[in-house]
Parts: C-alpha cells; sequence; structure tokens
C-alpha cells in the first residue's frame, strides 16, 4: 500500500488533490482513498489531506502516519511544519517552490507550480499543478488517468485547463 | 447501469436517498453530515431527484417535520449528527411509537462538552431505547447499500419501525473511495413503492393518529413495537440476502458479521469503521502464524442475541471495543448489553476512538494482547494521556 | 388488541356519555326559539341538533354548561337542578 | 332567520372530556365549519389534544395527528409537503385542496413550539396555524405563559405578599407572526362565530402560511361560571382587551370595532383570576389597554 500526504493551506484544494489522485489510481485499475486531516482550520491556515493507493480493497481506517510521498503545495509551510515528519526514509517529497531546496535524508524535487498556475490557468491554484508534478515523479498513477480523474472533478472548460496544467507540470519535471 | 463513483460516505447516503425515490426530506445542517443535506439539496435542485426538501430551522423541527409527512404516507428520509441527533431524542420514541418507517443517516459524533466535531458512537448509543432500528456501516459502499436496506426493512408491514444508519464521522462522512451506484431502476424494482396501510392522513379515511396512549394500552403499544424489534431481525436477514441476489453485496447475515472467528481464541467485538482496521491487523498478524477473530455488530438494535452468542461459542477471550461510555459504570454500552448474555465467557471492555482519537493498527494489537492475558475484568481506556 | 401506531380507525367515536357530568340541564321551549343559531355555534360539546328545523338538546351529552342559556336572546331556554 | 348560518356538519364528536363550558372545543367546532370536511387537524400536546383522544376512542372527524408540545407547526410542514409531493408523484389526494390545519394552545405556540411556528411561517408553507389562546398552561394547572396577561394570577404566577400576579405583559403573537411577512394574520374570538369563520375561510383560501390568534376563555384557569366563556369572550373584545382585526397581505385591518369601548372592569370582575385587583390596578390595566387600542386605531 501506498500512503501520500498533501499538505496546504485551506482554500488552496489539498482535500481535492488528495481526492484527484485517488480518483486517478482508480481509473488505474487500483484501489484507493482519500481523506483530509480532520481539523478545525479555516481558510489560509495550514491543512493536510492523505491519500492510500492499493491493489486491493483498503480496509485500513487509521490516520497516515509514515507517507511514502509528501506533497506540500506552499513553500511558506516549510518555516512552520515539519513536512518530513514520519516520511519514510528515502522517500519523496515534491514541494512548490521557485527555490532549490534539497531536505537531507530525502527524495526532493521542486517545481515552480504557482508559475505554471499563472501561466496555465491564470490563478494561482496550484492544487492540479502539483499533481502533474507528482505524477511525473512517482509514477504511481498514469498522466492519462490524472488528467481524465481531474477533467470529472471540475467543470467542462475548467477541468480542460486543469489538466492541461496538470500537464505541463508533468512533462517539466520528467525533463528535469 | 451500475457504476463505480470515487465518493465521500455523505455523497453515497444521498445517493442512496436519490435511489431510493424519497418524496420528503426535511434535515438540518451539522457537521459531518452537511455535505449530505447538501447533496441532496443539489439534487432536487437539479430535478436529478423530485422530491420535497424541507429547510427546517432545527434538527427537532426535522424529525418532527419527517414524522407529519411520514404520517401522510410519504416516503422521508433525514440526515444528522452527535447535537442535532441529541436534539431530535424525545421525537425519535414518537417516531418508532408512531409505527413510521423514516429512514435516517447519522454521521457518528461526539458530543459536547468540550465540544468536538470527531467521531464516536455516543450520539447513536445513547439513542439505544428510542425504539429506532439501528445499522452501523463499516464503509462507503455499505453506507449506501444500508440505506436502500433500511427502506425495504423499514416499511416491511412485519416492522413499520424506522431505521437508523449510522456510519463514522469524518472516517467515512468524509473519506472518498469508490462505491458501486446500482443502477435507479434496480433500486427502485428492489424498494418498490411506500404504500402504507396503517397510517396516512387522508380526509377520505380520517384516523387519528398519536392520541393519548392510556394506562390500559400504553404497555401494549409498546410490546407491539419490542415485537417489531423481534420481526426485523429475520426480515433485515431476509433483506441482505435479497439484496445479496440482486445486487451482489452482502454484509455478514445483516445483523452480524465474522472474520477468521473459526481461527481464533481471542474475539474483537466493535461497530462501525474500525473493523477494516482490524482484519488489515488481523491478516497481518496471520501472516505471524497468530490467530485472532472478529466479530462486527451490524445491527444493534434489534440486537443479534443468539447470533452473537452462536459466533462467541468458542472465543476465550472476548475483546469488546466501545466508542462510548456509560458514565458511572465505566463501562461502555455494547459491553453492558453483551456482557449479560456472555456471562460464562471472559470478556473486557475497551473505550476506544472516543472525539476523534485515532485508532491505529497497533491500538488493535495492543487489545489483542490485553485481551489474551487480562483476568480483572476492569475497563481500558486505551490511548489515554496520563494526567 | 391495541393497533399498530396505537391509531384510532373510527372517527369520532368519542361516545361516552359526558350527560351525567351535569348538575344544571338546559330545558329548550322550542316555541319561543327564533332559530338564530346562538346556542348551537355556542356549545362546547355539539350536542345541540337540528331536528326537523327545531334544535333540540342531546342529554346523553350535554354538560350543562348553561352557555346556551346564558346566550339565547329570547330566553328560550331555561335551567333546572340535574335530577338523578 | 331563515337561512342556515352555520353549516349544520360536526368535525368534532360529543363525548370529549373538556371541561363543561370549555372554549377550545367552541374554537374547534367553529374553525372546522368553517374549513369544511378536507381538512387534515397537526394537534399540539395540550388540553385539546388530552380531551379529544383518549385511545381508544376519538373526538375527531378528520383526519387528526399529534407529535408532541412543541412542534405542532413542523409536524404540519411534513403534512403540507408531503400531500404536495404525493399529489404531483403518486396521484394522491387528486383534484383535492386539502387545508392543513394546526392546533396549539399559547403554551405550544407562543413559548416551546415558538421556534417551531417561526420556522414553518418563514418557510412560506401553504397551512393555517390557530393559536387558542388560554393565556396559561391550563393542560398541567394554570401555569404562566408568555401569553398571561398582566396581574393575571396563575399558580406560578401567585398573588403574594410581594409579587401580585403576573408581572409581565402578554406576548403580541399576531404582531410577531405578521413580522414574518405571512399573507394571513387574524386575531379572533370564539364569542364572534362569524368574523372568526369568515377568518378561517379566509386563511385556507390563501395561499401561504397563515396564522390565527384565537382568544380562548377558559373556566377552570380564568375562574368563572362555565356560562360565561361566550360572553367573558366579548368583554374581551368590547373592552378592547382582545381586538379583533386582520393583516392581509400586509393591509391592517379592524373586522370589529365596538360602538363604545367598555369598562375593563366589567371584564375582569367576572374572573377570579383578577380578584386580587385594587382600582388603582384596574386604573394602571385600563391605561396599558387604552393606550393598546389607540395604537390599533380603535
Amino acid at each position: 500500500m501506498i500512503e501520500i500526504r498533501f499538505h496546504g493551506r485551506g482554500g488552496q484544494g489539498a482535500v481535492t488533490a488528495a481526492q484527484i489522485l485517488a480518483k486517478a489510481a482508480f481509473y488505474d485499475g487500483k484501489f484507493s482513498q482519500a481523506f483530509p486531516f480532520f481539523g478545525v482550520e479555516r481558510r489560509g491556515a495550514p491543512v493536510m489531506a492523505f491519500t492510500r493507493i492499493d491493489d486491493k480493497k483498503i480496509r485500513l481506517r487509521s490516520q497516515i502516519y509514515e507517507p511514502d510521498y509528501v506533497v506540500v503545495q506552499d513553500p511558506t509551510l516549510l518555516d512552520t511544519i515539519d513536512v518530513t515528519s514520519g516520511l519514510k526514509k528515502g522517500g519523496k517529497i515534491v514541494i512548490n517552490t521557485n527555490k532549490d531546496i534539497k531536505l537531507e535524508g530525502y527524495d526532493t524535487y521542486t517545481i515552480d507550480a504557482t508559475d505554471v498556475a499563472l501561466e496555465v490557468l491564470g490563478l494561482p491554484i496550484v492544487n492540479t499543478v502539483i499533481l502533474g508534478a507528482f505524477t511525473g515523479v512517482t509514477g504511481e498513477v498514469t498522466i492519462d488517468s490524472l488528467k481524465k480523474a481531474i477533467m470529472d472533478t471540475f467543470p467542462k472548460k475548467l477541468g480542460e485547463k486543469n489538466a492541461k496544467a496538470a500537464e505541463v507540470a508533468y512533462n517539466m519535471i520528467k525533463e528535469e | 447501469m451500475s457504476k463505480v463513483k470515487i465518493i465521500t460516505g455523505t455523497s453515497a447516503a444521498a445517493e442512496a436517498a436519490r435511489l431510493c425515490d424519497v418524496d420528503v426530506i426535511s434535515a438540518y445542517p451539522i457537521t459531518p453530515q452537511t455535505t449530505c443535506v447538501e447533496k441532496l439539496a443539489e439534487f432536487v435542485a437539479n430535478g436529478e431527484l423530485d422530491a420535497e426538501f424541507i429547510k427546517v430551522e432545527s434538527e427537532h423541527s426535522a424529525i418532527s417535520a419527517c414524522i407529519g409527512a411520514s404520517a401522510t404516507g410519504a416516503r422521508t428520509f433525514t440526515a444528522t449528527s452527535s447535537q442535532g441527533l441529541a436534539l431530535m431524542h424525545e421525537v425519535l420514541f414518537i417516531a418508532s411509537g408512531m409505527r413510521l418507517p423514516i429512514v435516517m443517516m447519522n454521521a457518528n459524533r461526539a458530543l459536547s462538552a468540550p465540544i468536538n466535531i470527531w467521531n464516536d458512537q455516543q450520539d447513536s448509543i445513547s439513542q439505544r431505547d428510542t425504539g429506532w432500528i439501528q445499522i452501523y456501516a463499516a464503509d462507503n459502499q455499505e453506507t449506501l447499500d444500508s440505506i436502500i436496506q433500511a427502506f425495504k426493512i423499514a416499511e416491511n408491514e412485519k416492522v413499520l419501525l424506522p431505521v437508523m444508519v449510522n456510519l463514522d464521522g469524518f472516517i467515512l462522512t468524509h473519506t472518498v473511495e469508490p462505491v458501486e451506484l446500482p443502477d435507479e431502476e434496480e433500486v427502485r424494482d428492489f424498494v418498490g413503492i411506500y404504500e402504507p396501510k396503517h397510517a396516512y392522513l387522508d380526509p377520505d379515511r380520517p384516523i387519528t393518529q398519536g392520541p393519548v396512549g392510556v394506562p390500559s394500552c400504553y404497555m401494549e403499544s409498546k410490546y407491539n413495537v419490542q415485537n417489531a424489534m423481534n420481526n426485523a431481525e429475520k426480515v433485515i436477514m431476509d433483506v441482505n440476502e435479497e439484496f445479496a441476489k440482486k445486487f451482489g453485496r452482502k454484509y455478514g447475515n445483516g445483523l452480524i458479521e465474522t472474520y477468521n472467528i473459526e481461527n481464533a481464541e481471542t474475539v474483537l467485538v466493535a461497530m462501525g469503521s474500525v473493523c477494516g482496521t482490524i482484519k488489515e491487523v488481523i491478516d497481518d498478524l496471520k501472516q505471524e502464524g497468530k490467530e485472532y477473530g472478529l466479530l462486527r455488530i451490524r445491527t444493534y438494535r434489534p440486537l443479534p442475541i443468539n447470533h452473537i452468542r452462536e459466533a462467541l461459542k468458542n472465543a476465550k477471550n472476548i475483546a469488546i471495543l466501545d466508542k462510548d461510555i456509560t458514565f458511572g459504570m465505566n463501562k461502555g454500552a455494547v459491553y453492558t448489553d453483551l456482557a449479560g448474555f456472555l456471562k460464562d465467557k471472559k470478556t473486557t471492555n475497551y473505550i476506544v476512538g472516543l472525539g476523534g482519537r485515532d485508532i491505529r493498527q497497533d491500538d488493535i494489537k495492543e487489545i489483542m494482547k490485553h485481551a489474551e492475558k487480562a483476568e480483572d475484568g476492569e475497563t481500558k481506556w486505551m490511548g489515554l494521556k496520563e494526567q | 388488541m391495541v393497533t399498530v401506531g396505537t391509531i384510532i380507525y373510527e372517527p369520532g367515536n368519542s361516545t361516552n356519555k359526558t350527560g351525567s357530568w351535569r348538575v344544571f340541564k338546559p330545558i329548550m321551549d322550542k316555541d319561543k326559539c327564533v332559530m338564530c343559531e346562538n346556542c348551537f355555534i355556542f356549545c362546547p360539546e355539539g350536542c345541540i341538533k337540528e331536528k326537523d328545523g327545531k334544535f333540540e338538546i342531546d342529554y346523553d351529552y350535554c354538560k350543562g354548561c348553561l352557555i346556551c342559556v346564558n346566550e339565547c336572546p329570547v330566553k328560550a331556554i331555561s335551567s333546572i337542578r340535574e335530577e338523578k | 332567520m331563515t337561512e342556515k348560518q352555520f353549516p349544520r356538519e360536526e368535525y368534532l364528536a360529543s363525548g370529549h372530556r373538556g371541561c363543561a363550558g370549555c372554549g377550545a372545543a367552541i374554537i374547534v367546532r367553529q374553525a372546522l365549519k368553517a374549513a369544511g370536511k378536507d381538512t387534515i387537524v397537526v394537534n399540539a400536546t395540550g388540553c385539546l389534544e388530552v380531551m379529544t383522544t383518549p385511545y381508544p376512542e376519538t373526538a375527531w372527524r378528520v383526519p387528526w395527528i399529534h407529535v408532541a408540545f412543541e412542534n405542532a407547526a413542523a409536524a404540519a410542514s411534513g403534512v403540507e409537503r408531503a400531500i404536495k409531493v404525493l399529489q404531483r408523484k403518486r396521484k394522491k389526494y387528486a383534484n383535492k385542496k386539502i387545508n392543513v390545519i394546526a392546533f396549539g394552545g399559547d403554551g405550544g405556540t407562543a413559548d416551546i413550539g415558538f421556534q417551531a411556528l417561526s420556522g414553518a411561517m418563514e418557510r412560506g408553507h401553504n397551512m393555517l396555524y390557530i393559536m387558542y389562546d388560554n393565556e396559561a398552561y391550563m393542560n398541567t394547572g394554570i401555569q404562566r405563559s408568555s401569553s398571561t396577561p398582566l396581574l393575571a394570577s396563575t399558580t406560578t404566577s401567585p398573588v403574594g405578599t410581594v409579587i401580585k400576579g403576573e408581572d409581565r405583559p402578554k406576548k403580541d403573537m399576531a404582531m410577531i407572526i405578521a413580522a414574518h411577512g405571512v399573507p394571513y394574520v387574524a386575531t379572533a374570538c370564539l364569542s364572534y362565530p362569524e368574523d372568526f369563520m369568515n377568518k378561517v375561510k379566509k386563511a385556507c383560501e390563501i395561499e401561504g402560511p397563515a396564522f390565527i390568534h384565537a382568544l380562548q376563555p377558559c373556566t377552570t384557569g380564568w375562574k368563572y361560571d362555565p356560562k360565561y366563556t361566550v360572553k367573558i369572550g366579548r368583554l374581551a373584545v368590547e373592552t378592547g382587551v382582545f381586538p379583533l382585526y386582520e393583516i392581509k397581505n400586509g393591509e391592517f385591518k379592524i373586522t370589529y370595532r365596538p360602538l363604545k369601548r367598555k369598562p375593563l372592569n366589567e371584564y375582569v370582575k367576572l374572573q377570579k383570576r383578577y380578584r386580587h385587583l385594587t382600582d388603582k390596578d384596574i386604573e394602571m390595566l385600563q391605561k396599558y389597554i387604552d393606550e393598546r387600542c389607540k395604537l390599533l386605531g380603535l
């Protein structure tokens, strides 16, 4: 079973990202589950969301403490939160930042998702962009399934734009 | 055509109500149920469900309007959680006493104070004696399937009791996972149309519903409810079978579900989503050559006493998990219910997951180990921090 | 046997004879009555009924409140002590 | 008078257990004669419910439901919407206009049922709510409600050595409901059956929520000879204690205007709940009533 943790701020769509990833895995023929960290956070506050992916039906209902992957949607979170908490040794972490960051002991990937989002979507909403990067980095889901999952999460036009944004990020990170 | 969607538990509940073509919905928002009524409001607003949605000003009015609607002959659905369910309390007795087959989704959440929006089962457990059938779902698929079954159970002429389908707050309500949505036509064929013979208000048949139950009739009236509960046991099993035949899924015998119980001396008894985690642990330990079993109580009311006793007949150590507490007794309600008819067994009670305290696999392992050795019968509060 | 849901299926079957409650008894003088309907519409029991164009008091149910006596504009209803 | 003024059909059967001279029974008889057969009654817990339905007997000849004390308006909401959806989806109650009438006492309406009532009125259900106001909790033995008038004695607003009767004025339910913007609000009294029944008819005909605040003299709670139920109701109106008006689509209209308002004394002297009043008390009350009548243009 693969476990992924998303870090974001309330309103940035971390929960939606976790759900889209779960959908994408399902379209790949796998079983999946996604859930938010059940907090009391409001818009702007740090939030977490989780995805589990497995080849068999997922029955586990506890929270995720030792993820295989971590996704960080907002670089400012790095200052206040231990984003690598519990991350498995050598685990991959994908961070939205325009800086070159390396986190000791982990496979760190960076992408300026805000820039991509502004360019493709015209909005600084990074959740689909960073999912594209995550897909490129990990290969845990296929880019086609990710795009499909994005398309059926948003209304038609918005879905197309977001799928495009994910693909741009996917290609960018692949080329690195 | 059935189709699989990745949806939350509350969406699954809303989808079930839509598939059952409910006539009247009356509900009030409360975390973590809210997304269910939002979804239903959306269905009605988009014409995907032809129903009247009464946007009441409280849960008390929600269930009261449900009674009015059901007593007029409409298929009626509501949803709530925690404080909302507690606010409904007095009216819940009235729904069962009037024999109205209302179906409710309850998102299990802790009760104040301190205020807490997270999961435990104190809310529905506290409504144990209201005469409602109580089903506890273990995942989102079961939530959807149970609500469909609930209408068929509730509206059965031998039953005619309201049904509460419980799902763990956040753990299921806010988790997305694959859920198969059965074909609408097939569901409607399965549940049929609600055509009450006993209770409906019609000027051409002026009946009096909810009269004064004088001492000469009150006991009989309540005995009727108990009889209906007795009948419900078989009806729930039959509906579970019938559902399996039509839709290919079943939940134990409808009343209880067992897992690896035949190989195990130590058996855990639990309700709701934690059973998934327990199964996972059982499978892990099996690989290490250790055998543990699970008895999941799916139907808490009627409590299937004979089925539980039979399932546990070979168990040596019985660990009963409660997401609730009976203050002043230091036991959970499930434990106190079961202890009465498992007198010859060694039973230990574990209070778990109150107010959203996560139940980890390690907690389950600890319970298993503890139950094997426990002698004193003391209740153990799992994960309690030192004060 | 108590019905399912304790429902009463026979409308208006409250046939218990509340006339036995009476201490005073209204007596209607049909000749004086002008059919103004005051007694009829003010009776809490609905036991003043029209029969053959005249009002009659149904003593099976009249509790003897004497509203009719008090509201009759032509004094067609008088009261006496109930004899038991 | 040759033409029949009032319908002969009875929808509340004799044999109910109301007190001799019960005003609530008169209100129900009159209201149902006006509403007719195609009516469903929702009843809050209270005297009316208790006295009419000791199982297995019922005084009701229309379909009737009682759920609890504080939720008649909510239960009626459910009945009304169920009729609507069943007419639409299942062709039940086809081609029939069904009146949904809720009866609640002052406690079940102005106090414990206030929230449910406010919700139902605000939501626009096509129903009529009739508050039969006997100005205290009569079913439990004459305790004060928010509808108990100033200085009236009840068991929880007793005449003591320090406090003499109810110390708060009566809550104005009709105006509160009018503020909800519902299409029809009226006050009524059983002593004016034509006026009351006209209002019930209008309330049933109008689309949307309607509310009638009906004053109901209570022989037991107000402590008077049962034969005076109608007379005391009439005096309440003639003195201006309980003015009769309606507010139809926002338009206020006095429906009965006494030629000359009678002095309050005539009203209070018949009721033992007021027997402790001094001349000064009556003067104070008279002034209070005069001011209120002035506001209404009476």
